[in-house]
C-alpha cells in the first residue's frame, strides 16, 4: 500500500497543472470536472489506504514511502517522503473528502466567473499542498506544504484581486502568517541542531530520551505554537481570518474553516511527543485556546455579516481544538477538528448557497424569511447549527463534550477552562441560532427585485452529504460514558503521546460526574438556543432593545474589541514610524553616507588602478595568466 | 430645293453606276498602290456587290510609261479624265486626251507629245484610282504604313506646303498639301522628288581636314578646333560668316546674334544660291526662280547686318569663315571661291557632301531639310512651320543647336535652347514683325508677316 | 598499434590547433578546429572513453562548430589583415607572459606527471560505456546534472534575447 | 585477437555494403525518375538500356566527362573539399546498421553489420551532424549568394531537426535499453516492432528524416525555384555527382535507420529466422532491404506529392511542433515505463 | 595502458598552450573564442586520461559537464559577438573597448 | 450586394495534416498504375487536332509561282508585328504584277493567332500543324520566304505527323 501514497497528492497536482496550463482549452464545466476528478482520485486512494490501514493490527498501522532525495546537503538528507498513519489518515480523509464536496459545490458556485479555471487550479494546488502537509514525513516537507497552503490561501483570498480591499485581505493573511512561520522555522533549526534530523518520527523517537534541558522543548514547542497560532488564527494572530472571508465562499469553507486553519492543531498533534515534554507550553496552548474560543464567540454574537459570523465561529471552534490539545486530549482535538470540518464546511457552504441565492448579499440585516425559498439550504443549515451547538446526537456534541470533559478532568486548578468552555458553548448556540433565525425566519428584508432561488443540485448535493456527515460523523467517537467504545480515540492512540492526567478527581472520576457535566453543558446550550429564539423570532424588536441596553458591551463586541485598531496603533504605526526613521535618517545619513564615502574612496583608489584596466580583453587575459603563473610557481616550489 | 442624297433610288442608282465602273476595273486591290486611298475602293466598300454580274472577260491592256516618272495602268482607269483636264487647264500644255470611244477609249498622248511638264507628278495625286502612279512609289509600301507629316518645301522661294509621307525613318513620297496662302493644290516635280537627293552623301560626323583626307571628330573637339582657330587667326573680329537662305529662320537668327557678339562690323552675308527664271503656269502656279527658299526670312531677320556678299569681305583681312551650305544648292561663284581661299580656316555647316564642303577645313554635320524643325518665310512673307518627318541621323545635330553651341563655345553667351520652338519664341520677342509668327499661331497653314523696314 | 595511432592523432591535433591559431581566415580556422576535434574524438576512443568520444563529435563537431561556422558566415568575417606599422607594444607583453607561462606550465606538468608515474596505475575497467557514465551522472552527480540542464535553459533564453535584441 | 577469417569477413562485409549502397543509389536514381514519370502519366527515361535501366550510368558518364568548371569567385580549397566532406559521412554511416541475422559459416558466427559499436545510434547522429559541414562549406566557398543562403539554411535546418530526431530516438532507446542497433533490433524481435509501440516517435523520426536528408518537402537548401540549386549551384560534373550520390546515400542510410529503429530491422514478422539457419539469414537480409526499398519508395512518393515548406514554416514545425511532441513522447514513454516497471 | 599518461598530459599541456597563444595573440573575437575551445579540450583530454588511468568514471562525467558548459558558453558568446558586430561592424577585440575607463 | 465568400474552416483532421498527407500520397500512388499519356516522341509524334496553328507556310500556284502579292494585309493584321514584307514588281509576265522579295516571320514574336491567315486576300499564308521546330539561335527562328515555301512543299501532301506516324519518312521540319 505504501508505494502508491504519492498518488494522493499527485492527482491534485496534475489537476493543478491541467487547469493551470491547459485551462484555456477547457470549458468551465470541464475545468471543474478535472479539478473534482483529481480530488476524487485522491479521495479514493486515501480511502483505499485507510481500509488497508484498518486491516492491519494496531501497532503496525503505518505506511511510508520515500520518493527521492530532495535536498541532499551533506549530512542533511531530506527526502520527499510520505507517511500514512492514523493521524494522517484522518486528516487525509477530511481534506480529500470535504475538499471533494467543496470542489463539486464550487462548480455551481463559481459558475460564470471568468477566472474559474484559475480558481480550480488554485483549489487543486491547495489540495496538493494540504495533502503534502498532512502526509509529510519530515518537518521540511511539512513546512513546504505549510507554506504552500499559505500561498494558496493568499491567492484565493485575493482571488478577485481587482477589488483592492480583497487583495489587501490576502496580503494581510500572508503577512500575519509570516510571523508565525518565522517561529516554525526557528523551531525546525533548533530541532535540527539538537537531533541532526528533521524526520518527525525520528525526532519523536529520540526526544523522550534526549539529554537536553527542559527549556529546550519549551522553546521549540513555544515557537511551533507561534506558527500554529498564525496558521490557525489564535490570539494574538487571529486578525487575518475574518478578513479572509473576502475570498469566494467555498474557499472560506475549505481553507478557512475545514482544513488549512486546522493545520496548527495538526502540527501540535503531530508533534505531540514534543509537546508533552513541555508542560508549560501545553498550559499556554490550553489557555490561549479557551480564551480565543470565548473571545471569538463574544464577537460573533454581534456580527451582521453572515460570513464574518462564521469566521469568528471558526476561530472560536479552533480555540476549542487548541484547548483540547493543550490539555493533552490530542485525539479529542483531532476528533473535533474532523467534526468541525463537517459542520463548518456545511455552514459555510450553506451560507454560500444563501449568498448565491441573494446574488452576493452577505449582510444578515438584508436577509430573513428565506425558509420557503431555500428549503434544502435551510434544512441542511439547521442541521449544521444544531451540530455546532452541541445538541446531543449530533457530531458536535460528542467532540465538544469530549474536550470539555478532558479540560475538566485534566487540571484541578483549571476548572475555569471548563467553565469558559461551557459558556462558550452557550454563546455558540446563541449566535449560531441567531444566524439561522435572522436568515431564514422573520421578515424578508431583501429587495424584491432579486428573488432568492434555491441553488442548483450540484451545490445542494454536497450540502446534503455534509449534513449527513454532520449528523453521523460523531458516531465514530461515542464516549464510553454513553456506552460507546470511542473507536476514534483508540484508532488515534498509537500515534499520539499520552499526557499524564494529573487531576485526582478525574482519576477517580465517575461516569456520574461526567454525565452531570454533560447535562450542564446541554442545558446551557439549550438556553442559548431558547434566547436566540426569543430574541430573533418571537420578538425581533428585543434585539434592538438589548443592543441599546448593553451598549458598551455591544459596541465592544461589534467592533471586535478594537483589536485591529490596537494592532494598528501598537504595532503597525510604530513600525511604520521606525521604518520612516530608518529611511529618512539612518538610511540617508548612515547607510548612504557610508556607501557614498566608500564609493568615493574607491573612486580615488581606482583612479590609480584604472590604468591596468585598459579595455583590452587580451590584456586582462594576460593578467589572469600572470595569476596562473604565480599559482603554478607556488605549486612548483611547494 | 431639297436634295435627297440617301434615298433608296439614289442609292440604287449609285450601285448601278458603281457596277458599271467596275465592269472592267480589275479587283487587284492587294496589288494596287492606290489601295487605302482609293475612292473607288471606298465606294465599292460602301455600295458595291461582292460579286460582279459581268460574265464576260475583262478588258486587259498593258501598262504604259507616260514619262516624267508617271506610269499608267489602263485596266484600272475609269475614264474620269481628271488628268486630261489637269494638263490642259492647270499646266496648259494639254498633252493628254481620251482616245477612242466606248469600250475602246483610253487615256493617251496627242500625237508627238510626251508628258513632260514640271508639274506632271500631280496627275498621280489627282487620279482617284490606281491608274496613274508615280514610278518611284509603285510597289514600295502600303499607304497605311506611311506617317504623314505636314511641312513646307524649301526648294524655292514659293515655299509650297507639302505632306511628307514616311515610314521606318524613310521618306517614300512627297505629295502636295492644299494651302491657299502658298501654293494652292499642287507642287512641282522638283519639290516632289527633292527628297531623293538628301538620302545620299549625307554627313554624319564632324570632320576636320587632314593632310590626306578627313579626320572624324567629336562635337566637343570640333567646337574646340573652331575656337582655337578663331583665336589663332585674327580673333573674333576677323570672323566672317555666310548664312544660307535655305536654312530655317532659327539658325539664321542665332548666327546673326553670334556674329553680332563677335564684332560690331557687318561680318555677315548670304551665301550665293542658284538663280533661275520664274515659271508661271496657266492656273497661276508659280515656280520661283530663287532657289534660296528662305531668303525673305534671312533678310527680315538679319536686316542691316547683312553685307552685300562675299565680295565685300575681301576688302579686309579675312579670319575664320563660318559657312552654311545651302543644302548642295550653293552657287560656287568666283567671289566665294576667293573668299574661301583667302580664309585660313573655313567652317562649314552642311547636311551632305557638296563642292563647298570639299573646300572647307572643318565640316559640322547638321540636320537635313526633312529633319529640320523651325520656320521659313517664303517670298510672299508667309511664315510656315517646318515639321521634321525623319529622325535626325547619327551624331548630326539640328542647325540651330550647332550655331547656339558654337556661340556658347566662342562667347560663352547666347541663350540655352532646348527646342527649336525656344528659338522661335526668341525671334517672336526680338523681331517686331515676327511677333505674331509664333509656333502656335502658324498652325499648318502658316501666317503672313509684313516685311521689316 | 594503438599507441602509434595515438601519436599520429596527437600530431594531427597539434598541427590543426596551430593551424587554427595561426591562420588568418576564420573559415579555415573553423575547418581546422573541426578537424582537431575529430582527431581528439579519436584519441578519446583510444583512451576507451567511447561515449565521450562520440559526444565530442556530436556536440563539438556537430553543434558547436556549426554554430561557429554559421556565425562566421553570417557576419562574413573577413580574414585579418596584418596591421601596418609597429606591432602594438602590448603584444610584447603578451608574448612574454605566454613564454613564461609555457615554461612554467610545462615544467609543472612534467614534475606532476613524474610524480604520477610513480603511483600505481589503476585497473583498466570498463569505464567508457554509456551505462557507467550514465549511472554516475544520475546518481552521484544528479544535482550538478540538473543544474547543468537549468544552465542550458538559461543560456537558451539568454541567447535568444541577445541575438534578437535591437540595441 | 583477430584472425584471417575475421579480417576476411570484415573486408567482404565492407565491400558488400559499399556495393549494396552503390546499387541502391543507382536503383533509386532511376526509380525516382521513372516513378515520378508514372505519377505524372509519363513514362520517364526509358531510352538507355532496357526500360531505361542504364540511365544512371549514362548520367554518371555524363558527369564524369563534363568539363569540370571551377568558377573564379570560389574559395578553392574549401570548394574542392566540400563534396568530399559531404560524401564520406554519407557512406560511413551505414557501417553500424545490421542488415541481416547473424550468418553461420564454418561453425562461426558472422554478424551482418560492418561494425557493432556499442554506441551505434549516437554514431549515426554524430556522423549526420558532421555531414552538414559539406553543405555549409560548399555554400560558403562558392562565393555566390544562392549557395550561401542554401548553406546557411542547411545548417539551421539540420541542427533544428536533429533535436527532434534525437528525441524520437530517445524514446526507442528507453524501451530497448541499449544504444546499439543490434540490441534495438533484438528487442523488437523479442517483443514487437517499435512502430506499434511508439507511432508518434516514428512519425517524428520520419519527418525529421526527410528534413535531415534535405528531401522534399524540406529541400529548402536546394529549393530550385528560389535558390537555383542552393549549396550546389556552383558545382558541376564530378563534384556535383558527389553531392548527388551523398544525397541518395543519406536517403538509404536514413531509411535503413528507420527500419532498424521502428520496423524491426531484418525481422520478419511471424517467422523465426534462427530456426531456418542460413536460409533464414538470406530471408532476413531480403526482408531488411525490402523494407529499406519501401522507405525509399516513400521518399519518392512524398517528393512528387507534397509541396515545399516555407522557411518559417519549416522552423516552426521543427521547434514548435516536433520538439514538443518529441518531449511529450519521451515523457509518455517514461511514464509508461514507470507505471509498468 | 599502452600510451603512458605522461605523454597524454604533455600533449594536453601543449594543446592548452596553443589555446593560450590564440587567446593572447589573435584579434578576431571568433578566433579567440575558438582558442578557448581548444583550451577546454586540452583540459578534457587530461580528464579523460586521468579517468582511464584511475579506472573510474568521474573524469568522464566532468568532461560531460565541461562540454555542456562549452555549449552554453558558445551559444551565449556567439550571441554576444553577433550583437557586438551589429553595433560596431567589427569583431576585432582590440577595437572593442567601449568600457575602457 | 454583399458577396458571400465561403471560407474553408480546417477541421481537426485537417489541422494535424497527417490524414491529408496520406490522402495526397494515395492519389499520387494511384496514378502510377494508370495508363500513361506519353507519346514516344521521335518515333511517334503527337498529331495536333484540326485547326492547330503551328508553323506558317506560303502557298504556291500550280505553276510554282508564289501566291503572295505582298499586299501586306497580314503584316497589317498581325498583332505581334512579327511579319516583315518587302514588296516589289513581279519578275514574271503572266499573273500578279507584285510579289514579295522579302517575307520574314519572326517565329519567336509570333503568337500563332492566325490573323494573317484570315487577312490574306490571296490565301497565300497559312498556319500548318508543325509544332516541333527549333533552333540554337534567335536569328535562326526568323523564317524567310524560302523557308516558308519549303514548308509548303512539306505540308501540301497532308498532315506531316500523320504521315510520319504512318511510317512515311519525313524530313524533320526544322526551319533551318
Amino acid at each position: 500500500m505504501g508505494e502508491i501514497l504519492y498518488l494522493i497528492p499527485l492527482f491534485p497536482l496534475l489537476g493543478f497543472l491541467a487547469n493551470g496550463l491547459l485551462g484555456r482549452w477547457l470549458s468551465e464545466r470541464q475545468s471543474g470536472m478535472v479539478a473534482s476528478m483529481a480530488v476524487l482520485g485522491s479521495f479514493m486512494i486515501s480511502a483505499q489506504a485507510l481500509l488497508a490501514l484498518l486491516a492491519l493490527p494496531e501497532e503496525q498501522r503505518l505506511f511510508t514511502q520515500s520518493l527521492f532525495a530532495w535536498i541532499p546537503v551533506g549530512a542533511l538528507q531530506i527526502d520527499i517522503g510520505y507517511t500514512f498513519d492514523p493521524l494522517s489518515a484522518v486528516m487525509t480523509m477530511v481534506v480529500s473528502g470535504v475538499g471533494l464536496l467543496i470542489h463539486i459545490y464550487s462548480i455551481g458556485y463559481m459558475h460564470g466567473d471568468p477566472g474559474i479555471r484559475r480558481y480550480f487550479s488554485f483549489l487543486n494546488l491547495f489540495t496538493f499542498m494540504m495533502l503534502t502537509l498532512v502526509l509529510a514525513d519530515n518537518l521540511v516537507l511539512l513546512f513546504l506544504g505549510w507554506e504552500g497552503v499559505g500561498l494558496c490561501s493568499y491567492l484565493l483570498i485575493g482571488f478577485w484581486f481587482d477589488d483592492e480591499a480583497k487583495a489587501r485581505a490576502g496580503m494581510k493573511a500572508f503577512i500575519v502568517n509570516r510571523i508565525g512561520d518565522a517561529g516554525f522555522i526557528v523551531a525546525m533549526v533548533l530541532l535540527y541542531t539538537q537531533f541532526g534530523t528533521l524526520s518527525i518520527t525520528e525526532i519523536a523517537q529520540a526526544a523522550p530520551g534526549a539529554q537536553v534541558g527542559r527549556g529546550f522543548f519549551t522553546a521549540v514547542t513555544m515557537l511551533m505554537f507561534l506558527g500554529a497560532t498564525g496558521k490557525s488564527a489564535q490570539i494574538p494572530l487571529y486578525v487575518w481570518l475574518p478578513d479572509a472571508m473576502a475570498g469566494p465562499t467555498p474557499v472560506s469553507a475549505l481553507i478557512h474553516a475545514a482544513t488549512m486553519v486546522t493545520a496548527g492543531v495538526y502540527l501540535i498533534a503531530r508533534n505531540s511527543v514534543l509537546f508533552t515534554l513541555a508542560p508549560a507550553t501545553m498550559m499556554l496552548v490550553a489557555i490561549i485556546g479557551i480564551l480565543t474560543a470565548f473571545y471569538a464567540a463574544t464577537i460573533a454574537v454581534t456580527q451582521n455579516d453572515i460570513k464574518k459570523v462564521l469566521a469568528y465561529s471558526t476561530i472560536s471552534q479552533l480555540g476549542y481544538m487548541f484547548t483540547a490539545v493543550g490539555v493533552g486530549a490530542f485525539s479529542a482535538g483531532i476528533f473535533h477538528l474532523m467534526t468541525h470540518a463537517f459542520f463548518k464546511g456545511l455552514l459555510f457552504l450553506g451560507a454560500g448557497s444563501v449568498i448565491h441565492g441573494l446574488k452576493g448579499e452577505q449582510d444578515m440585516g438584508k436577509m430573513g424569511g428565506l425558509k420557503e425559498y431555500l428549503p434544502t439550504t435551510y434544512w441542511t443549515m439547521t442541521v449544521g447549527v444544531l451540530a455546532i451547538s452541541g445538541i446531543p446526537g449530533l457530531s458536535g456534541f460528542f467532540s465538544k463534550d469530549e474536550i470539555l470533559w478532558s479540560a475538566f478532568s485534566q487540571h484541578e486548578g483549571f476548572r475555569w477552562i471548563w467553565l469558559l468552555g461551557v459558556l462558550t458553548a452557550g454563546l455558540t448556540a446563541f449566535y449560531m441560532s441567531r444566524l439561522l433565525f435572522r436568515t431564514f425566519y422573520g421578515e424578508a428584508t431583501w429587495k424584491e427585485t432579486h428573488k432568492p432561488h434555491e441553488s442548483p443540485s450540484v451545490m445542494t448535493i454536497p450540502l446534503v452529504l455534509l449534513a449527513f456527515l454532520s449528523i453521523f460523523g460523531g458516531y465514530v467517537g461515542i464516549p464510553e460514558v454513553l456506552g460507546g467504545i470511542n473507536r476514534f480515540h483508540h484508532f488515534l492512540q498509537p500515534v499520539l503521546a499520552s499526557y499524564p492526567i494529573v487531576s485526582e478527581s478525574a482519576q477517580h472520576g465517575s461516569h456520574l460526574l461526567e454525565l452531570l457535566l454533560m447535562a450542564v453543558s446541554i442545558l446551557i446550550v439549550l438556553a442559548g438556543l431558547y434566547y436566540a429564539y426569543r430574541i430573533y423570532v418571537r420578538r425581533p424588536s428585543l434585539a434592538e432593545d438589548l443592543a441599546q441596553r448593553l451598549k458598551p458591551a455591544y459596541k465592544l463586541s461589534f467592533n471586535k474589541y478594537y483589536i485591529d485598531e490596537v494592532y494598528d496603533h501598537l504595532i503597525v504605526q510604530p513600525f511604520t514610524a521606525l521604518a520612516s526613521f530608518s529611511w529618512k535618517w539612518f538610511d540617508v545619513q548612515v547607510v548612504d553616507g557610508t556607501v557614498n564615502e566608500s564609493g568615493r574612496s574607491i573612486g580615488r583608489l581606482s583612479a590609480l588602478i584604472r590604468r591596468i584596466q585598459n579595455g583590452f580583453i587580451q590584456h586582462y587575459a594576460s593578467i589572469i595568466l600572470l595569476g596562473v603563473i604565480f599559482i603554478l610557481l607556488y605549486l612548483l616550489l611547494d | 430645293m431639297v436634295v435627297r442624297t440617301q434615298t433608296e433610288k439614289v442609292v440604287a442608282a449609285r450601285k448601278l453606276v458603281l457596277e458599271f465602273l467596275l465592269l472592267n476595273h480589275p479587283l487587284d486591290c492587294p496589288v494596287c498602290d492606290q489601295a487605302g486611298e482609293c475612292f473607288l475602293q471606298d465606294y465599292s466598300f460602301k455600295y458595291g456587290h461582292a460579286h460582279s454580274r459581268f460574265i464576260e472577260e475583262k478588258r486587259v491592256r498593258a501598262n504604259e510609261d507616260l514619262g516624267c516618272g508617271v506610269v499608267i495602268n489602263h485596266n484600272r482607269c475609269i475614264m474620269c479624265t481628271r488628268c486630261v483636264r489637269f494638263t490642259s487647264e492647270i499646266v496648259g500644255t494639254g498633252e493628254l486626251f481620251v482616245q477612242n470611244r466606248g469600250y475602246h477609249n483610253k487615256i493617251a498622248f496627242f500625237q508627238g507629245k510626251q508628258l513632260d511638264n514640271p508639274l506632271a507628278g500631280n496627275v498621280a495625286d489627282i487620279c482617284p484610282v490606281g491608274a496613274l502612279l508615280l514610278k518611284d512609289y509603285v510597289h514600295s509600301t502600303r499607304v497605311w504604313h506611311l506617317s504623314q507629316t505636314p511641312s513646307a518645301c524649301t526648294e524655292c522661294a514659293t515655299g509650297c506646303s507639302i505632306t511628307v509621307d514616311a515610314a521606318h525613318n524613310r521618306i517614300y513620297r512627297i505629295i502636295s498639301r492644299e494651302n491657299e496662302k502658298a501654293n494652292g493644290y499642287f507642287i512641282c516635280d522638283d519639290g516632289r522628288y527633292a527628297f531623293h537627293k538628301y538620302q545620299e552623301d549625307t554627313l554624319t560626323e564632324p570632320l576636320v581636314k587632314a593632310k590626306k583626307g578627313w579626320n572624324g571628330l567629336t562635337w566637343d573637339q570640333a567646337y574646340q578646333t573652331a575656337v582655337e582657330r578663331i583665336e589663332k587667326h585674327g580673333g573674333k573680329d576677323a570672323v566672317r560668316a555666310l548664312a544660307s537662305p535655305t536654312y530655317p529662320n532659327e539658325s539664321i537668327f542665332l548666327l546673326g546674334q553670334l556674329m553680332h557678339r563677335l564684332s560690331e562690323k557687318k561680318n555677315l552675308a548670304l551665301i550665293p544660291v542658284k538663280q533661275e527664271k520664274d515659271q508661271v503656269f496657266t492656273s497661276g502656279f508659280k515656280i520661283n526662280g530663287d532657289k534660296g527658299g528662305n531668303r525673305r526670312g534671312a533678310q527680315d531677320l538679319l536686316g542691316n547686318r547683312l553685307a552685300a556678299g562675299p565680295k565685300s569681305f575681301l576688302k579686309d583681312k579675312v579670319g575664320v569663315l563660318l559657312l552654311m551650305d545651302a543644302d548642295g544648292r550653293t552657287k560656287m561663284t568666283a567671289d566665294l571661291k576667293r573668299l574661301i581661299e583667302a580664309s585660313p580656316f573655313a567652317v562649314v555647316l552642311a547636311c551632305k557632301h557638296s563642292p563647298l564642303t570639299k573646300l572647307a577645313d572643318l565640316v559640322l554635320p547638321i540636320a537635313g531639310p526633312f529633319e529640320r524643325e523651325g520656320t521659313i518665310t517664303n517670298s510672299e512673307g508667309l511664315v510656315q512651320w517646318l515639321q521634321p518627318a525623319l529622325q535626325i541621323r547619327g551624331p548630326a545635330r539640328p542647325d540651330w543647336q550647332v550655331v547656339a553651341e558654337l556661340d556658347q563655345h566662342l562667347t560663352g553667351e547666347g541663350g540655352l535652347y532646348a527646342f527649336a520652338g525656344d528659338v522661335t519664341w526668341k525671334i517672336n520677342q526680338t523681331i517686331a514683325a515676327y511677333s505674331q509668327a509664333t509656333r502656335f499661331k502658324l498652325g499648318e497653314k502658316g501666317q503672313f508677316v509684313t516685311g521689316v523696314e | 598499434m594503438t599507441s602509434i595511432l595515438f601519436y599520429i592523432f596527437a600530431v594531427f591535433v597539434l598541427g590543426a590547433g596551430l593551424f587554427v591559431v595561426l591562420n588568418r581566415n576564420p573559415i579555415y580556422s573553423v575547418v581546422g578546429l573541426v578537424f582537431a576535434f575529430m582527431n581528439l574524438a579519436a584519441m578519446y576512443f583510444l583512451l576507451e572513453a567511447y561515449f565521450i568520444g562520440i559526444l565530442q563529435v556530436l556536440i563539438y563537431a556537430g553543434a558547436i562548430m556549426v554554430l561557429f561556422l554559421f556565425v562566421v558566415m553570417l557576419l562574413n568575417v573577413q580574414p585579418d589583415k596584418p596591421r601596418p606599422g609597429l606591432v602594438h607594444l602590448d603584444r610584447w607583453w603578451y608574448a612574454l607572459m605566454a613564454l613564461v607561462f609555457v615554461g612554467v606550465f610545462l615544467v609543472l606538468v612534467g614534475e606532476g606527471t613524474r610524480m604520477l608515474l610513480t603511483s600505481p596505475a589503476g585497473e583498466a575497467i570498463q569505464t567508457g560505456n554509456v551505462a557507467s557514465v550514465g549511472e554516475a551522472l544520475f546518481t552521484q552527480y544528479l544535482l550538478p546534472f540538473e543544474i547543468a540542464s537549468l544552465l542550458l535553459t538559461v543560456a537558451l533564453v539568454g541567447t535568444v534575447f541577445l541575438a534578437k535584441r535591437k540595441v | 585477437m583477430m584472425d584471417t577469417f575475421d579480417l576476411l569477413a570484415i573486408l567482404i562485409k565492407v565491400v558488400a555494403v559499399f556495393a549494396i549502397i552503390l546499387v541502391l543509389i543507382i536503383a533509386s536514381i532511376i526509380a525516382e525518375r521513372r516513378v515520378a514519370g508514372f505519377m505524372q502519366y509519363r513514362l520517364g527515361p526509358n531510352r538507355v538500356g532496357p526500360l531505361g535501366f542504364f540511365q544512371p550510368f549514362a548520367d554518371a558518364l555524363k558527369f564524369l566527362l563534363k568539363e569540370d568548371i571551377i568558377p573564379d569567385q570560389v574559395n578553392r580549397p574549401l570548394y574542392l573539399l566540400a563534396p568530399v566532406i559531404t560524401m564520406i559521412p554519407a557512406f560511413m554511416t551505414f557501417a553500424v546498421i545490421p542488415f541481416g541475422a547473424p550468418l553461420e559459416i564454418a561453425g562461426r558466427t558472422v554478424a551482418l553489420q560492418v561494425a557493432d559499436l556499442n554506441i551505434g545510434v549516437l554514431y549515426i547522429l554524430a556522423l549526420t551532424s558532421v555531414g552538414v559541414y559539406g553543405l555549409v562549406l560548399a555554400g560558403w566557398s562558392s562565393g555566390s549568394k544562392y549557395p550561401l543562403l542554401g548553406g546557411l539554411r542547411s545548417s539551421a535546418q539540420l541542427i533544428s531537426y536533429e533535436l527532434a530526431m534525437g528525441l524520437a530516438i530517445i524514446g526507442i532507446i528507453m524501451i530497448s535499453g541499449g544504444l546499439t542497433l543490434t540490441e534495438i533490433v533484438a528487442h523488437q524481435q523479442a517483443t514487437s516492432w517499435n512502430f506499434w509501440k511508439q507511432p508518434l516517435a516514428a512519425l517524428i523520426f520520419l519527418v525529421a528524416m526527410y528534413a535531415e536528408t534535405n528531401r522534399l518537402p524540406f529541400d529548402l537548401t536546394e529549393a530550385e525555384q528560389e535558390l537555383v540549386g542552393g549549396y550546389h549551384t556552383e558545382y558541376s560534373s564530378f563534384k556535383f555527382m558527389m553531392f548527388f550520390m551523398s544525397e541518395y546515400s543519406n536517403m538509404i542510410t536514413a531509411s535503413a535507420f528507420m527500419v532498424c529503429l521502428f520496423f524491426g530491422g531484418w525481422d520478419i514478422p511471424f517467422v523465426d529466422e534462427a530456426a531456418l539457419g542460413n536460409l533464414g539469414v538470406i530471408l532476413s537480409v531480403l526482408a531488411f532491404f525490402a523494407k529499406v526499398v519501401g522507405f525509399l519508395f516513400l521518399y519518392i512518393l512524398v517528393r512528387w506529392t507534397l509541396p515545399r515548406f516555407r522557411y518559417d514554416q519549416l522552423m516552426r514545425l521543427g521547434w514548435k511542433v516536433l520538439l514538443p511532441l518529441g518531449l511529450l513522447n519521451v515523457f509518455v514513454v517514461g511514464l509508461w515505463m514507470a507505471v509498468t516497471a | 595502458m599502452v600510451v603512458p599518461i605522461y605523454h597524454v598530459l604533455i600533449f594536453a599541456a601543449l594543446l592548452f598552450v596553443i589555446g593560450v597563444i590564440g587567446v593572447l595573440f589573435r584579434r578576431s573575437a571568433i578566433i579567440v573564442f575558438m582558442s578557448i575551445e581548444i583550451m577546454l579540450n586540452a583540459v578534457n583530454l587530461a580528464f579523460i586520461a586521468f579517468s582511464r588511468y584511475h579506472g573510474n568514471v568521474n573524469g568522464q562525467v566532468f568532461v560531460f559537464f565541461i562540454m555542456t558548459l562549452a555549449a552554453v558558453e558558445v551559444a551565449v558568446g556567439l550571441a554576444i559577438i553577433i550583437s557586438l558586430f551589429r553595433n560596431l561592424q567589427t569583431s576585432d577585440i582590440t577595437e572593442i573597448h567601449m568600457m575602457k575607463h | 450586394m454583399a458577396t458571400v465568400v465561403k471560407t474553408y474552416e480546417p477541421r481537426f483532421w485537417d489541422r494535424i495534416y497527417i490524414v491529408a498527407i496520406a490522402q495526397g500520397l494515395l492519389i499520387t500512388l494511384g496514378r502510377i498504375f494508370r495508363r500513361k499519356d506519353t507519346i514516344r516522341y521521335p518515333e511517334e509524334r503527337h498529331v495536333p487536332p484540326q485547326g492547330y496553328r503551328g508553323l506558317h507556310r506560303l502557298n504556291k500556284h500550280e505553276d510554282g509561282r508564289i501566291k503572295c502579292v505582298a499586299c501586306e494585309m497580314c503584316q497589317t493584321a498581325c498583332p505581334a508585328h512579327c511579319i516583315d514584307i518587302e514588296p516589289s514588281a513581279a519578275p514574271w509576265e503572266e499573273g500578279e504584277e507584285r510579289y514579295p522579295v522579302k517575307f520574314d516571320i519572326d517565329l519567336l514574336r509570333c503568337i500563332y493567332c492566325g490573323f494573317c491567315e484570315i487577312a490574306c486576300p490571296k490565301d497565300a499564308i497559312e498556319l500548318t500543324e508543325i509544332y516541333d521546330f527549333s533552333a540554337y539561335a534567335r536569328d535562326d527562328l526568323v523564317i524567310d520566304m524560302d523557308g516558308l515555301l519549303k514548308v509548303y512543299d512539306l505540308t501540301k501532301d497532308g498532315n506531316v505527323y500523320e504521315r510520319h506516324n504512318r511510317g512515311e519518312i519525313i524530313e524533320v521540319p526544322i526551319t533551318r
